[in-house]
């Protein structure tokens, strides 16, 4: 009849609880935590990389055309989002940042939403040649190749 | 003449009832985690019960699978009044990356609206407690809104 | 004037209110030394109090398949017979009922909460109720046996002294014998006695090593699955009540002597000795060792407890 | 003389108890109720008899103060005795015989659906 | 006042002969000339209790008015004292329910006139057994009860096993029968008198070798008719196939009227109390039977072949308590028949009742009738509840005398097995509980009715009385059970009043000194305080159910919402009903080798249950030829 633990069961009953009581001491996420997503619009070049490899595919683009550029939002739906961090490795600009922030209870879905929106400039476009003058420009690409 | 101690005790032991729809169990261990030592939410009044009946608050984890489906909503109809459905994870919340797979029926709200959803693919320990404190606020409206 | 005192002990003082509310204390007690001793802060021990108020304020569902009345009502009932025990048994000197209240009594009294809870189980209709009814017969037929020869063993060894040889079954003379030779712990013929007792404590509260019946996770809380709302208020009332009778039984059976003299004393005597008595058997056990087998169980209590038991029956037999 | 009585009393006793214990077919089994029977009722008969006296029938003009009877007692139980043995022999082998109907055997070891 | 216990025998036996004349055309008649006879003798019996329990002198009465001749009985006497009053009282009662509860019970079956035949001869027998003053006239009432036993018991030979069920009973039956016959010829060879005043007082303390062969006959003989262990497998075939009303006269009366036998044999007749070895035997043969009935009932799986165990079991308890022959435990030992002719009756009942709206007494068949058949299920659970011993009712009070004259009698392993016993009892009482009355309704008995109301009312009637007696225990003590026990305790009386006074000085030579009947109970339990307890505490609880804001219980609407379906771990849930054999698991995979023995002991085959009959007997030859004198 051996009573496990018994020992350690009276001698914790003495000791302090290993508890950290959490909401009263706020604690910080461990380094390298894949929490919130931070999103730099002005960093971003929509290149579109961090959509082709988020795997859920939670992050979504709207282009707004507009007369100084297009507008550019990107959406970064959290809820459906598993944290892989794929999208800030890849992103060439690092424009997207996991945080350490972990407060991710929210009651209402619109707070998972992370987006930021930028305008994309377009380069200055070329003057418009007139329709005649495109043409030769071709003709003498092709005579030039041969 | 308890009308205020009944108010005030459903904030102070809240029970929660664990309700696994096909969950690839991330969020399954965190929850129990929440119950070690470390983390501990006894001691604001939380305890895991075996049956429905006796829950106020359920923890989803998981993307509704189709055979868990009918199971869930059954097991949720069963909750008596006052209950507040909390979301682990993302999966009850979006589905995650089993979105569109055969087998998936789509996030939970649609068949029950979501209280409080706990993003996170599994949420820290510390997120969860959170949300189970968001959720008791929300017992207690309901609660006052139920009298 | 007499119904008034009736009253009085019905309602207050060691009925509904006082042993409620000590009962729930203790059972916080109970979880916060558990908790403690298991390294976490754990709920505050007036934590079974709001349990009891929250589940006031749920919803009542009263399955289809059950049966309404003695579904409703064998909660009631359970709680009846366990205050009308809190009345019998006595404190130091003082019984609520002064009748010479009797250990057979008490025992049959102490089974009609256990029936209560069997019938409520079989009244909901679901098969995890049948099972944890069944869970719960042999948990009743296991302890009978020790929790028996016990107490004749109590009653041969006060009748012996005081009642000319005859046994006697009545608690205020086991107390008054106590009261002269001293609490009945210190006679080496019945400590194996108190050991059973010890070990019989757990399984008639139904705490963890033993709670076959209520097995959360295996059977989803036998007999309770389908009460929601007041009825699982009273059973969970019910539950912490057994837990105070149970541990003053033995503080009045081992513990108890001349007490005080003034009553308030020795309340606090009691209850401070049945705490000690709840952190002994229950809490310790409940903090190390996991859940039996229903087998096991059968085995377990007609092994040890029952052989300590007999010891000490045959060394009070023997030493006349 | 009188011990011969009671020797085949016990003889037919015993025998009537050897053929219920062994014997498998219900019919014998009736028989060795039987045998009891007649054992018992003998025994009960020789209990009554006195050595050299008379049966106990008479008419009162012959009552004189010497004559000396048998005791008639044993032999009215004897009667009712044997009326109460045809009856159970009656009665147990209609039952046999609806027994053969429904078991369709007289083995006392198939005739045991009621066991345990 | 002289005439009515012949009396009362008589109109039984009239009116089964009238229902042969008359009856047999048709029903109404039938029913009336049996309601008549018993509720007649019912009357008389009652009117009885005046003069004998409460005056306690002893009614004889000479048949044929052969009047003892110079103290020399030669004719048959009726002695009714208040002993025999006592069980005739229970006799009588169990009679005249029956009968109510047959005339509906029996509408479906043919040829009901052969049942009612049959029962009032029965009825007439066990009156005329226990009213009788003659031993041969006991052996005869003993053969015709056994007589109608076995007719009714193969009363419904359609039914599987009553034919086997009525054979094995006669067999035994007449193997009882004769050992009687044996004993009390034996006796009559040594004192050359039938009448059982006289015998007791020829063979007062000069017991010869062929009085204690007689003796041992006689025992074996009555226990075989009370359904001992040893002796008792006849006994759950016959009550699982006779038809409820009859089993529950069985188990009312028939091994009522063995134990009555047995009480008057040992305590009367043999004045053989003194003898500590034969209060042993008795106290063995109780407890064995005690034990082996209930852990067989356990293993069961037939509601009424479950009962017919602890039948057998409650006859240890009673035997057990009379072998403890101090006055208490003789109170104890009455007390507890009385109690169990009413709780035991009650719960025939209810198996007839469920028969009779289902068809089948099956445990693994039936389940959720509760809600079907309320009030059935009601009175069940007042039986099992009194038959297990719990406060409120009649089956606490006796059993906790039982423990307490047990315990004094320094006899703790026997105090200790009854209470395990008596767990037990409340185990598979909890078994049918679940497995018939709540729990999941299998599809057949959806349109399963309340039994009619006269079915209903004896089954009140019994549950009323279960309860009366639960409560009252003194004026019931007082009333029924000391006089009984008085007038078993002290037979001068019994003699002189049978023989003429004086009658016991001549012979014994100093008067039979009379025994104190009085006992001090252990522990001091007054049920009224109790059920005042009861009140109060229902009003607390139901003051703090209305103030403490009990919110609105809601119950199932008709509309089939999965809220209110019972929670199987989210499963639509089909019909799965925990029942039957599955239960109590835990108890038989760890006793399964008893359990093994013990259904293989019950083999079924005549042949082993004779050779277990003749084995005791034997025992008890020898036992009682070594230890007694």
């Amino acid at each position: 009849m051996k009573f496990p633990y018994l020992k350690e069961a009276i001698k914790s009953v003495f000791k302090k609880p290993s508890t950290e009581i959490y909401p009263i001491v706020n604690k910080e996420a461990p380094e390298g935590y894949r929490g919130k997503i931070n999103y730099y619009p002005e960093k971003c070049v929509n290149c579109g990389m961090c959509i082709r490899v988020c795997a859920p595919g939670c992050i979504t683009r709207t282009i707004e055309k507009t007369e100084e550029g297009d507008k550019i939002t990107f959406n970064f739906y959290q809820g459906q989002c598993t944290f892989c961090s794929l999208c800030a490795d890849f992103c060439p600009r690092g424009a997207i940042e996991l945080t350490k922030n972990y407060h991710l209870a929210v009651t209402d879905e619109k707070d998972l939403l992370v987006s930021g929106t930028f305008i994309k400039k377009l380069p200055p476009k070329p003057p418009v040649q007139p329709q005649q003058q495109v043409q030769n420009q071709q003709n003498q690409g092709a005579a030039k190749t041969e | 003449m308890f009308k205020k101690l009944i108010e005030k005790s459903f904030e102070k032991s809240p029970w929660l009832f664990h309700l696994n729809t096909g969950s690839c169990n991330g969020c399954d261990i965190e929850i129990v985690s929440v119950i070690t030592p470390r983390y501990d939410a006894e001691r604001m009044g939380f305890k895991l019960t075996g049956s429905p009946r006796h829950a106020d608050i359920i923890l989803v984890t998981g993307p509704i699978t189709s055979q868990s489906r009918d199971r869930l909503i059954r097991t949720l109809a069963q909750v008596p009044d006052p209950k507040v459905v909390v979301s682990i994870g993302s999966c009850p919340r979006s589905t995650n990356v089993f979105n569109g797979s055969y087998s998936v029926e789509g996030p939970l709200d649609k068949y029950v609206p979501i209280d409080v959803s706990i993003a996170g693919c599994p949420p820290k320990p510390e997120a969860i407690i959170d949300g189970l404190a968001k959720a008791i606020e929300i017992l207690r409206e309901k609660r006052r809104a139920m009298k | 004037m007499v119904v008034l005192k009736y009253l009085f002990n019905v309602l207050v003082f060691p009925g509904l209110l006082f042993s409620a509310l000590v009962g729930l204390l203790l059972s916080g007690l109970d979880r916060k030394v558990v908790a403690r001793m298991q390294k976490r802060i754990g709920p505050p021990i007036i934590q079974p109090i709001y349990d009891f108020f929250k589940l006031l304020g749920k919803e009542t569902i009263v399955p289809r398949a059950a049966s309404r009345r003695t579904f409703l009502y064998a909660p009631v009932i359970g709680l009846l017979a366990l205050v009308t025990v809190t009345l019998f048994i006595p404190i130091y000197k003082y019984t609520a009922i002064s009748t010479v209240a009797d250990i057979i009594v008490i025992l049959y009294l102490l089974t009609i909460p256990a029936v209560a809870l069997i019938m409520g189980g079989a009244a909901s209709g679901s098969p995890y109720a049948g099972v944890g009814i069944s869970r719960e017969m042999v948990a009743i037929i296991s302890y009978e046996l020790p929790l028996v020869i016990v107490l004749l063993t109590i009653g041969k060894h006060v009748g012996m002294a005081l009642n000319k040889g005859v046994i006697t079954f009545s608690l205020s003379q086991i107390v008054s014998y106590q009261a002269e030779f001293g609490p009945m712990i210190t006679n080496w013929r019945l400590i194996p006695a108190a050991l059973a007792l010890l070990l019989i404590i757990p399984i008639k509260v139904g705490s963890l090593p033993f709670d076959i019946a209520e097995a959360e996770i295996e059977i989803c809380e036998g007999p309770l699955v389908e009460y929601s709302g007041a009825p699982l208020a009273i059973f969970k009332l019910n539950h912490a009540i057994k837990m105070f009778i149970m541990t003053s039984l033995f503080v009045t059976l081992f513990l108890s002597g001349k007490g005080t003299g003034i009553l308030i004393l020795d309340i606090v005597l009691q209850v401070l000795l049945s705490a000690v008595i709840v952190v002994i058997s229950i809490s310790t056990l409940k903090a190390i060792t996991a859940r039996l087998k229903v087998e096991q169980v059968l085995k377990f209590f007609w092994t040890y407890p029952t052989a300590l038991a007999l010891i000490s029956l045959i060394l009070v037999w023997i030493g006349r | 003389m009188i011990l011969v009585n009671y020797i085949a009393c016990i003889i037919l006793i015993v025998l009537g108890f050897y053929v219920i214990l062994t014997k498998k077919n219900i019919l014998k089994i009736i028989i060795g109720m039987g045998l009891i029977d007649y054992g018992i009722n003998l025994l009960i008969i020789s209990i009554g008899f006195n050595p050299g006296g008379t049966a106990p029938i008479f008419t009162f003009t012959e009552l004189k103060p010497e004559s000396f009877f048998v005791d008639p007692v044993p032999q009215a139980l004897t009667l009712t005795s044997i009326v109460i043995g045809a009856c159970v022999t009656a009665m147990a082998l209609s039952l046999v015989i609806k027994i053969k109907e429904k078991y369709g055997t007289l083995d006392a070891d198939k005739v045991r659906r009621l066991n345990g | 006042m002289q005439h009515f216990p012949i009396l009362s025998i008589v109109t039984l036996f009239l009116g089964a002969f009238l229902t042969v004349i008359f009856g047999s055309k048709n029903e109404t008649v039938r029913k009336f000339i049996a309601l008549v006879a018993s509720s007649i003798s019912l009357i008389l019996v009652l009117m009885l209790i005046k003069p004998v329990m409460i005056k306690n002198n002893v009614i004889q009465y000479w048949l044929g008015n052969w009047r003892p001749i110079h103290d020399w009985a030669i004719g048959i006497g009726l002695e009714v004292d208040a002993l025999g009053l006592f069980f005739g009282i229970i006799a009588v009662l169990t009679i005249f329910l029956s009968i109510i509860f047959s005339f509906k019970y029996t509408k479906k079956d043919s040829e009901t006139d052969k049942y009612y035949v049959l029962f009032l001869m029965l009825s007439g027998a066990v009156l005329g057994l226990v009213f009788t003053g003659d031993l041969f006239n006991m052996f005869v009432m003993i053969e015709i009860m056994t007589f109608a036993a076995v007719g009714l018991t193969a009363f419904r030979n359609y039914q599987e096993g009553a034919l086997e069920a009525a054979f094995k009973y006669l067999v035994l039956g007449s193997i009882g029968s004769s050992m009687v016959l044996a004993g009390t010829i034996t006796i009559y060879s040594q004192v050359h008198t039938l009448n059982m005043a006289q015998i007791s007082a020829l063979l007062f303390n000069n017991l010869t070798p062929s009085a204690l062969f007689a003796f041992a006959l006689l025992l074996a003989g009555f226990s075989l008719k009370a359904f001992v262990v040893p002796f008792h497998p006849a006994a759950p075939d016959a009550y699982m196939s006779a038809p409820s009303s009859v089993s529950m006269a069985f188990s009312g009366m028939v091994n009522k009227a063995g134990v009555y036998a047995i009480i008057r044999l040992v305590y009367v007749l043999f004045h053989a109390m003194d003898f500590k070895s034969v209060q042993i035997l008795l106290i063995i043969i109780g407890t064995i039977t005690m034990f082996i009935g209930v852990t067989m009932a356990l293993a069961q799986n037939d509601f009424k072949r479950l009962l017919a165990f602890h039948s057998i079991s409650q006859i240890g308890y009673v035997i057990t308590a009379v072998g403890v022959s101090t006055a208490l435990g003789l109170t104890a030992g009455l007390y507890h028949a009385l109690n169990h002719t009413l709780f035991k009756g009650l719960l025939f009942l209810t198996a007839g009742a469920i028969f009779y709206a289902t068809g089948t007494t099956d445990l693994n068949k039936l389940g959720g009738l509760a809600r079907k058949m309320p009030q059935t299920a009601a009175i069940f659970l007042i039986g099992a509840f009194s038959i297990s011993g719990l406060p409120p009712f009649n089956g606490f009070v006796s059993k906790w005398l039982v423990y307490q004259a047990t315990f004094q009698a320094n006899l703790a392993p026997v105090t200790i097995i009854a209470l395990l016993v008596s767990v037990m009892t409340l185990a598979s009482f909890i078994k049918v509980a679940q497995s018939i009355f709540f729990g999941q309704m299998p599809k057949e008995f959806e349109n399963v009715k309340e039994v009619p109301l006269s079915m209903r009312i004896p089954m009140w009637i019994m549950a009323i009385l279960c309860v009366i007696t639960g409560v009252l225990p003194n004026i019931v003590t007082k009333y029924l059970v000391s006089p009984a026990v008085t007038a078993a305790l002290n037979i001068g009386k019994y003699i002189d009043l049978m023989m003429g006074n004086g009658y016991s000085e001549k012979i014994l030579g100093k008067p039979i000194e009379i025994p104190a009947v009085d006992f001090t109970l252990a522990g001091y339990w007054d049920p009224i305080a109790w059920l005042v307890l009861f009140a109060l505490l229902l009003i607390a609880v139901t003051i703090v159910a209305v103030a403490g804001g009990f919110n609105a219980v809601s119950l199932p609407t008709e509309v089939d919402d999965p809220k209110y379906d019972v929670f199987f771990s989210g499963e639509a849930s089909e019909h799965s009903h925990v029942k039957g054999n599955d239960l109590f698991w835990g108890l038989k995979h760890d006793l399964r080798h008893y359990f093994g023995f013990m259904h293989d002991a019950h083999s079924g085959i005549i042949n082993d249950y004779a050779l277990w009959a003749i084995f005791t007997t034997t025992i008890f030859i020898v036992y009682i030829f070594l230890l007694v004198p």
